[in-house]
């Protein structure tokens, strides 16, 4: 499916090294059947999603952003998913206020192992992107 | 009135600082501009009056002497902040508190006369400001044309100081005043909010301003808005990019804005810029009971966690 | 209204070879695509060019091959920042983008008949090889040629092939030199500075051309007005931060003097009457 | 045709209207409390009273524009290869300046020595210029920090526009000062403008009057001692935070970037304003930067405006006194009171007031 068929929307995915993306590939090798939409991007640490990432998403071209890590307590590198959890909630109260919804934007914890729950979130992520339509938050004005 | 006590507090403390940091006159009667005393013969051109309203701390940071300043409450708490984070020598800072009942906004005494060149001002004793225009004297309530951050100030005092020019004052007004206005504007629904932003952030001209006037906008010379690796915007005037550039700043902000609204103040533009930084710092208080530049032994929210956040909930699909 | 030519507008042009003269240098040998253009380019030794590569940006290189040798223009590249970043991800077949030639150059008539003295470090004797290529081109205008150049190390030196075949010339005196020791590096050691000291040519009827790194410049200027070098007979070519390259966009400025436009090439006594924002 | 012509208040929109019919008209409006150059439509609300906040130097000098796009295309026959595309277009519709403040209208004329006389002309910038009609207004008061008057301008200078408007009780006397300007007397909402003459030159010369002079002389005379003095720029812009606010609302500065940019093997090149008062400005990739503070560039604009340019160009200041970087700086410096400072004059009048104080 494409893009441009209107069928697809555009998602973009932080995922950690460590959990999230195992827990992707988990999903993949057990080939649960997914949506296509997702973009996924390999980040160290669910700590290196500057919620400015999700924000340009959102303004260039994205319909949905989800960042997953590792849950809370597991993070390889002890403590980077607690600071994220706290950016990222501060982001996600923020967009609504500059008339972004935050249902656009969603963050989890999945582990390696969970390829099923992998599976649920991509689907669900992706059937309420999908309800929502596309982003056109983008208005060029150029002057 | 304070004005002497302060000339009297900075003539006590020049032998002992390099400069001290306080108000002049500025290029006219509206207007005052930033004065740096060395030598005790420039004490003379000092003023104090409610037309000082800029933050002087924002200097702070980057002066290696040891200098004075003088601070209102509002303007201490970026003394603070700085402290929380470790930006300043306190030992280098010689702090003259002076309690403010309420500054004057000059963008909304020029609505006021209607955008007149302005012949003089003068304050009478209950507290108004007389101005002067060549239609007139137009006489205002200060309390009618005060920065909003005025309206609500729960620290007319300062947090910090070393000399008290005047005498402490408790504050009025209601702590739950504080959030009101953001808590009012997310009322209004997505599409709204998204229509006042567009239309507001289109007026941006990119000067930076905000920015470089921020006390709290540390990275200065190193702002991800100019350089080109990373390369975040691009030098496009769209909307987007005018839209990321406000959210740099925000987020860059988040838990350590200590609202002294010159962001908003310095705008050529008038764009409502601080509004953003406040939305942040409504949460910070819900989520983390966190107030910036109150505590000086506080942490900012975002360079801290807790194992188990009590306030954030996880979000269900 | 008549068009007037798009001075923002490169010409197009393709990367035949790439050299790498050092750890962070390369050289880069490019024609324009179109052939008449090639054949018509004309420019004088010490212009500088806008080398483009578009999505990135355009940087400001002197045109290092002399004008006597038409096949291609050269262009040496430290990489230091994006553009140069990206110019150093070249390869032969690729497309870029040219404007030039830009700004003034080297007041090689009035060398004539007289002693040339090159004093050069680093990627600073890139400026120096057009003119050096240039004066050799035409060898009899001119008395003798010495050349000073050094670099921070052996590796570091430009132009490895070039320094070889000056050094065997009967007609061109060259004095290398590296900053420090170097295993299996048997001639002089020191800064460029000191070994024009050392050397101590003799102002007569010379004229000396350097380039280089800012704090060595400074401290070639002070030596050779220690040697009694007469400020007009003192000559550098300058960089700085272009953009237009057409004396517009207002950040090479030094005083009212715009670098690309109104330089790169200034001597001393010029120098000395502009501010010192340099 | 009458030489002058007058304009009833009730007929401005119509007239505006009537430019409006093969022009895009940009005219001062109301949002809120800021005054902006627009394009004229009928829902916007028109602001004359005062001058814009930011000067319509955008309409003929665009904050950014296009200088041409390009793109990456494969070889058909060897993909290995790569060609590139460029496309450049300077076509621009034609545009009308309306009520325009005479400073704003000046501030061309000094783009014009740099971008047009020139022997390499920058074609954007030079079609823009000659396809936009300015109709001035000239000014009846001073705003805070006007000082036209000190850089050989005025509130009625008629230098860069193509006609002046005056205002009078009820509607706008009109000078046509170029062949464009006359031309719009033949508008049929133009009435004929003589009986009007008298009161208009009334209310310009008591505009002139009303407007400060802050450098005491018609001929500014800087002293290269202070300017080049380090210590007095130090001293001078100590409070200056180095934004670009002054230089973006400047109807003189014209400093520019380039920049490129580019997704999947397509893009264009940029010209976007840029401001000397910014570290980046300067920079170079080596991280040498020739003016790393912030008096060094201040300098650098000041001596832009008062020293390099009129060097340059036969004496005339880069300078128009329309004041914006004072009422708009963030910490109030002022320009007019720097300049003022370095003058012969101001600094005898400084070492007077110095040998007093001691």
């Amino acid at each position: 499916m494409s893009v441009v068929a209107g069928k697809e929307l555009r998602i973009v995915g932080f995922l950690c090294n460590w959990c999230s993306y195992g827990g992707a590939d988990t999903a993949g090798v057990s080939r649960f059947k997914q949506p296509t939409d997702l973009r996924i991007i390999k980040v160290p640490c669910s700590g290196r999603v500057d919620p400015l990432f999700v924000v340009r998403a959102l303004l260039t071209g994205a319909d949905g952003v989800l960042v997953s890590g590792c849950h809370p307590r597991d993070c390889h590198y002890t403590d980077g998913n607690f600071y994220a959890r706290r950016r990222l909630e501060m982001l996600k109260r923020l967009l609504p206020f500059v008339g972004i919804d935050e249902r656009r934007f969603h963050y989890t914890w999945v582990s390696a192992s969970e390829g099923q729950k992998w599976q649920q979130v991509v689907t669900d992520f992706t059937n309420r992107i999908h309800q929502l339509g596309p982003l056109h938050v983008k208005k060029e004005n150029e002057g | 009135m304070s004005t002497e006590k302060v000339k009297e507090a900075i003539a006590k403390i020049l032998p002992d600082v390099e400069t001290v940091i306080c108000y002049q006159q500025g290029f006219d009667g509206l207007h005052t501009t930033p004065l740096f005393i060395k030598i005790p013969e420039e004490i003379n051109g000092l003023i104090w009056n409610p037309l000082c309203v800029q933050n002087l701390t924002s200097y702070l940071p980057s002066i290696k002497k040891k200098v004075g300043i003088v601070v209102k409450g509002c303007d201490s708490r970026t003394i603070v902040q700085y402290l929380q984070e470790g930006l300043i020598d306190r030992e280098k800072i010689v702090i003259i508190g002076v309690p403010c009942t309420g500054v004057v906004s000059v963008k909304k005494v020029l609505r006021e006369i209607g955008h007149q060149p302005v012949a003089g001002v003068a304050f009478d004793d209950n507290g108004n400001i007389v101005v002067k225009t060549s239609k007139g004297d137009r006489t205002l309530a200060i309390a009618d044309v005060c920065p909003d951050k005025c309206a609500t100030c729960q620290y007319p005092t300062p947090i910090v100081y070393d000399y008290l020019a005047g005498d402490p004052i408790k504050s009025d007004k209601p702590k739950e005043s504080v959030h009101e206005d953001i808590r009012q504007f997310d009322e209004k629904t997505l599409e709204e909010k998204k229509a006042y932003w567009e239309k507001e952030l289109e007026k941006c001209i990119r000067c930076y301003a905000c920015r470089n006037a921020c006390p709290m906008c540390i990275c200065q010379d190193s702002c991800i808005a100019e350089t080109r690796e990373p390369h975040w915007i691009s030098q496009k005037l769209s909307l987007t990019e005018k839209f990321m550039f406000h959210m740099i700043h925000a987020v860059h902000l988040a838990g350590r804005c200590v609202e002294c609204g010159e962001c908003e103040r310095v705008c050529p533009m008038d764009i409502p810029v601080a509004k953003l930084k406040k939305k942040i710092n409504t949460e910070m208080k819900e989520l983390f009971n966190y107030e910036p530049g109150v505590d000086p032994d506080g942490k900012p929210p975002m360079y801290t966690f807790n194992v188990d956040e009590v306030k954030i909930k996880e979000h269900k699909l | 209204m008549t068009d007037i030519k798009n001075p923002y507008l490169p010409e197009l042009a393709t990367v035949l070879r790439v050299i790498e003269e050092t750890p962070n240098i390369k050289s880069f040998q490019v024609a324009f695509n179109d052939p008449e253009k090639m054949k018509g380019f004309t420019f004088q030794p010490g212009q500088v060019g806008q080398l483009s590569v578009f999505g990135v940006g355009e940087s400001t290189f002197v045109i290092n091959s002399p004008p006597t040798r038409m096949e291609y223009l050269q262009f040496s590249v430290m990489k230091a920042g994006e553009v140069t970043a990206a110019i150093h991800n070249l390869y032969p077949g690729d497309q870029v983008g040219i404007r030039a030639p830009l700004g003034n150059w080297f007041p090689y008539e009035e060398m004539k008949g007289r002693n040339i003295l090159f004093i050069g470090g680093g990627i600073g004797l890139a400026p120096l090889r057009t003119l050096i290529l240039f004066m050799l081109d035409n060898r009899s205008d001119y008395k003798d040629i010495t050349i000073i150049y050094g670099s921070r190390t052996p590796p570091d030196l430009c132009y490895k092939d070039e320094l070889k075949e000056w050094e065997e010339r009967s007609d061109v005196n060259l004095i290398l030199t590296v900053d420090n020791e170097y295993p299996g590096w048997s001639k002089r050691t020191g800064f460029v500075p000191t070994v024009l000291k050392e050397v101590a040519p003799s102002p007569d009827d010379t004229v000396a051309i350097t380039c280089g790194p800012p704090i060595m410049i400074k401290f070639v200027l002070e030596g050779l007005a220690q040697l009694k070098f007469r400020d007009e007979d003192i000559i550098t070519t300058l960089e700085k931060r272009m953009k237009c390259g057409i004396g517009l966009c207002g950040r090479c400025n030094i005083g009212s003097k715009y670098v690309c436009k109104d330089g790169p090439v200034f001597s001393l006594a010029q120098l000395k009457e502009m501010p010192d924002d340099v | 045709m009458p030489d002058t012509g007058y304009l009833p208040k009730e007929k401005v929109k119509d007239f505006m209207r009537e430019l409006a019919k093969d022009a895009v008209v940009y005219a001062p409006c109301l949002e809120g409390d800021t005054v902006i150059f627009r394009p004229f439509s009928e829902e916007r609300t028109l602001c004359f009273d005062r001058p814009a906040n930011s000067p319509p130097k955008s309409v003929i000098y665009p904050q950014s524009e296009q200088l041409f796009a390009f793109e990456y295309k494969k070889d058909p026959e060897d993909h290995q290869k790569m060609s590139v595309e460029l496309k450049a277009d300077t076509n621009v519709p034609g545009m009308v300046i309306f009520a325009a403040r005479p400073c704003d209208a000046r501030g061309f004329t000094i783009y014009d020595r740099v971008f047009i006389d020139t022997d390499t002309p920058d074609p954007y910038y030079k079609k823009r210029r000659e396809n936009t009609l300015i109709v001035t207004l000239s000014c009846a008061e001073p705003s805070p920090g006007c000082f036209c008057v000190g850089v050989g301008g005025g509130p009625a200078h008629k230098e860069g526009s193509d006609a002046m408007m005056t205002e009078l009780e009820g509607g706008y006397f009109i000078e046509p000062v170029s062949e464009k300007g006359k031309a719009i007397l033949n508008k049929s909402m133009i009435e004929d403008g003589s009986p009007y003459l008298q009161k208009a030159q009334e209310a310009q010369a008591k505009a002139h009057e009303a407007v400060k002079n802050p450098f005491e002389t018609d001929k500014l005379k800087i002293s290269q001692d202070l300017f080049n003095n380090d210590a007095f720029w130090e001293e001078a812009v100590s409070k200056c935070v180095s934004c670009g606010a002054c230089t973006y609302l400047c109807p003189t500065c014209y400093c520019f970037n380039i920049t490129d940019e580019q997704a999947s093997g397509k893009g264009e090149r940029i010209r976007s304003w840029d401001a000397c008062m910014f570290f980046h400005f300067t920079l170079e990739a080596s991280t040498h930067n020739p003016r790393p503070t912030r008096f060094q560039r201040f300098k650098n604009r000041v001596g832009h405006k008062f020293v390099y340019y009129p060097e340059k160009y036969d004496g005339a200041i880069a300078c128009c006194g329309c004041g914006r970087c004072i009422r708009y700086c963030p910490v109030s410096v002022d320009i007019s009171e720097i300049v003022s400072n370095l003058t012969e004059s101001g600094q005898k009048q400084q070492q007077t007031a110095g040998s007093a104080k001691k």
